[in-house]
């Protein structure tokens, strides 16, 4: 059902961790949905100089969560704010639908994790208006 | 290494079962409804013959045997058929909580259609209180249908003892036994059942055929109407050679009985010791006793089933999940929540079922890969750290 | 000497058939559904694959493929899923007085259920008029379903013009192609269709799986509930190899089409003309133009369906009739009462369906055993007396 | 489905034929329920000398008139009126269910033709009171 490179992040994901002293640390899911994820980052003259993840989860949110921070290391925050769900699944070879959700929260989880940032900098009032949840679970059941 | 433990899923198909299938996917093609020639009598001689051996297998008369297409077929028919059977009577049926999809999906389409169900809870192993059973009886109650033993944490419900209940206030009972066969015995008298389900490939025989056993004198309604097939009850040209791998592998489960019950039981309660020695944050889902003697079930805290799937894959081992995102579905097994698990535990929830060609390196190689991988997703997940912490 | 001539009740599964499956009836054995380990994928894909040849052998897209446990199934899924489905846009019905009992007997429970169902009658051979269909159509039609090929009589109806009627009616059009596969062109686009029955083991595939087609965007309530199999619309674990089998067989049945054709009219017409010149008193039932190329169905006067079978039996063929009792019910065939026969003669049928085993050999022994049969059996015949005399 | 009696009886059926100058016929069943039978009786000295049927219908009809014919050769007239239809289908090792309306047929023929007889010869004004048929067309279809 996964393709070839979410089995590869699944079984060798990139940047399992935490950063100690990290300056932006976001969390996103919860475990009643089966999913959260937690995203840590270094961020220095507002380029993310590393970002480590911790997810519990299935096998697609461990693979976004592994694409995602690797495909924000060296960006600016501008650009990390930048990278949609859609851009984790493509790198990712695509998702199954009932997956789609998991690149969601890759998304979300970013997103958060920068909004501390600014919010531990003071560099903007704004809050992510993040639910702290894709929103999976209260989809409806077709 | 490749190890099977999913047989709570599917099995093997025996090699006696196909052997005795192979005659009619090749020269025995005929219809087994056109008796006035050859090649037809000898297909319906197969098919009496193996109605004859499934009804001696549970205890049944040949003619309360009717074969369908799945174990799904037979509990639809069952409830469906007695509910639009009845509908002049009431309009009321008890299930429970734990039941397959095939009854709980099959009833909530019948509160759509009019009809009232009470989904009885069960105790936090799984067991139906039998007083709640009759404490649920209306006067409109029609139909009672509960699971004997359950698909995903093995609980063998006290059937006899509902039978009783059902036969002392006239209701028709159902109990869907397409996990009982080949792991307890299985008999419609000692039970007390009106209606009773199976399926072959949970028996090491072919996908795609089923039975509902109906006592005579039982009416229910058609569900495949169409030809006189099965004594008019259920149409359809009829499966010939899943109909004798059927009745080989009932035949061959029932023969043996005694014998697979120890050797299962002796497979899953290393699994189940082993397991819960070995890993911490881990509890069996399930009773220990009247548990299904090849099911074994546990939820480790912190991580998600899938992902422990999938690693076990990666190993060459075959098990299956309660996780929402393992059946694809939103939430975790109806049946975990049943017993009370929270979402975040019913999530890690593996199901290990050996079978009929489990070994003891099999079970080794289990309690070999396993821990590894629960420690590794562990250390990925955030839910860990706390523990970890306190811990250290 | 043994000869087959029963093709339009069962035909004999091919080895490249049995050779397709034979791996999912042995070391294959996953479930189909099972995703997270190697032998549940490779069911999964067996099955994927297998409805991806479906589709392309009938012109539709593999999302719109569900297989079944029969084509009986299939035809009550379709007709009662789209009764329950469409109960509040209307009650009425429409089909024909020669379709197979899995539809007749199907729409008789609907009557019960406050449906209202137009039997349409047919021409002398057996051909449904677009225009009745279309003068049978009230604002309370929900569904037309007329069968692409009848099983006893061989007639081909115009079931395109029939799609375009009810397409302007925008009123939902089921057949049962169950006669047709292997033996016309079945392409569900140009047919018109939005529901198409099959069962394999009328081209060669195995018994007790079969097809239903629904057009993207139709909606129809299910028939067996369940599981999440065939996308949620078709509970039950998944009959791997007879889907496999199923595929294989359609494969081949629509690669050799008009060499098919070809050759199964070949000999259907040397049994027809034969038949025709060696025995008097005899009538072919159904058309001599748009029938199906493998079936022949006949009338002797004054003798009795089921003493011709046995007689034949005796000679080693095989071979169906209308006859009351052969086919154990009380009148015969409705099919051959539709197209107008009396009693009397109706009952004293014969249908012969040729396969693709069929050799001139067997047409030779069939048109040399059959003449004494009917002329022994009408020396025994009250009703020939006076003919004889009258003759002589 | 048939026993090995039925069959023989079937495939060499005795007594198939008219007798000329038969002194009692008989004829029961119809056209339309797709069984006829026509028995011919001989009668002498109120002795059943010989017997021959004519039949259209099923197999079980053609080996029940071929046992029926058999049992009452040499019978007397009122023995041969004793003959049940359970007896023919005792003496053929049983018919199928929805074959023993063919049985009921063969002991009716036997007694149409003796009520033939009968009137002939002037012996009996009372009419044997058969309907023609076995009653089957009007049975209800379960
Ligand atoms: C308890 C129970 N009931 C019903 C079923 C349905 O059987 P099948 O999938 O063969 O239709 C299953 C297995 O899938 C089961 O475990
Ligand atoms: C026209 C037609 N429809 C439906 C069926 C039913 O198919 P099955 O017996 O495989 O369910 C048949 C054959 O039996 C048939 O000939």
């Amino acid at each position: 059902m996964y393709s070839e490179k979410v089995m590869d992040h699944f079984s060798n994901p990139r940047n399992v961790g935490e950063i100690e002293n990290a300056n932006a640390i976001g969390e996103v899911g919860n475990a009643k949905c089966g999913d959260i994820m937690k995203i840590y980052m270094n961020i220095e003259d507002n380029i993310i100089k590393d970002a480590k993840f911790k997810t519990f989860g299935c096998g697609a949110a461990i693979a976004t969560s592994s694409m995602a921070t690797e495909m924000v290391i060296g960006k600016t925050v501008d650009e990390a704010l930048a990278l949609t769900n859609k851009a984790v699944m493509e790198a990712l070879d695509g998702l199954p639908p009932e997956k789609v959700h998991c690149s969601v929260l890759a998304e979300e989880a970013i997103h958060s994790a920068i909004s501390d940032y600014k919010r531990r900098m003071g560099l903007s009032d704004e809050e992510k208006n993040c639910s702290g949840c894709c929103g999976r679970c209260k989809e409806e059941n077709e | 290494m490749d190890v099977y433990m999913d047989n709570n899923a599917t099995t093997y198909m025996k090699k006696e079962v196909l052997d005795a299938m192979l005659p009619y996917l090749t020269q025995q093609y005929g219809n087994g409804s056109s008796k006035f020639y050859k090649i037809g009598r000898v297909a319906g001689a197969a098919v009496r013959d193996a109605r004859d051996v499934v009804a001696k297998a549970i205890g049944a008369k040949i003619n309360e045997i009717y074969f369908t297409g799945s174990g799904t077929e037979a509990d639809n028919w069952a409830i469906k058929g007695a509910a639009f059977a009845k509908k002049d009577k009431g309009n009321h049926i008890i299930t429970t909580q734990i039941e397959h999809h095939a009854v709980l999906h099959t009833c909530e389409y019948l509160e759509k259609h009019g009809y009232e169900v009470t989904y009885l809870p069960v105790d936090e192993y799984g067991m139906v209180k039998p007083d709640d059973v009759e404490n649920a009886i209306t006067d409109k109650t029609i139909l009672i249908s509960i699971m004997t033993a359950n698909n995903e944490i093995g609980t063998i419900q006290p059937i006899a003892q509902i039978g009783k209940i059902a036969k002392s206030h006239k209701i028709l009972f159902h109990t869907d036994a397409v996990q009982a066969i080949g792991h307890i015995r299985v008999n419609v008298e000692e039970m007390g059942v009106d209606m009773l389900s199976l399926s072959a490939h949970k028996f090491h025989g072919p996908k795609g055929v089923g039975v509902l056993y109906i006592k005579n004198g039982v009416k229910i309604d058609n569900l495949i109407h169409g030809g006189g097939q099965e004594r008019g009850k259920r149409a359809s040209t009829e499966n010939v050679a899943g109909i004798v791998g059927l009745a080989k592998a009932i035949e061959i489960a029932t023969e043996n009985l005694d014998e697979n019950i120890k050797k299962l039981s002796y497979f899953r309660d290393r699994l189940i010791s082993g397991i819960l020695e070995k890993i911490p944050y881990c509890r069996l889902n399930g009773p220990t006793e009247n548990r299904l003697c090849n099911n074994a079930n546990f939820s480790f805290r912190y991580v998600e089933g899938e992902s422990i799937l999938m690693l076990l894959d990666m190993k060459g081992v075959a098990a299956s999940s309660g996780s929402a995102c393992a059946s694809g579905s939103l939430d975790p097994s109806h049946v975990l929540l049943a017993i009370g698990l929270p979402h975040e535990i019913a999530h890690g929830s593996l199901r290990l079922s050996v079978g009929d060609n489990t070994t003891d390196k099999d079970v080794d190689y289990v309690l070999e890969v396993l821990p590894p991988i629960i420690e590794r997703l562990r250390a990925m997940s955030p839910l860990y750290e706390g523990v970890e912490r306190r811990e250290n």
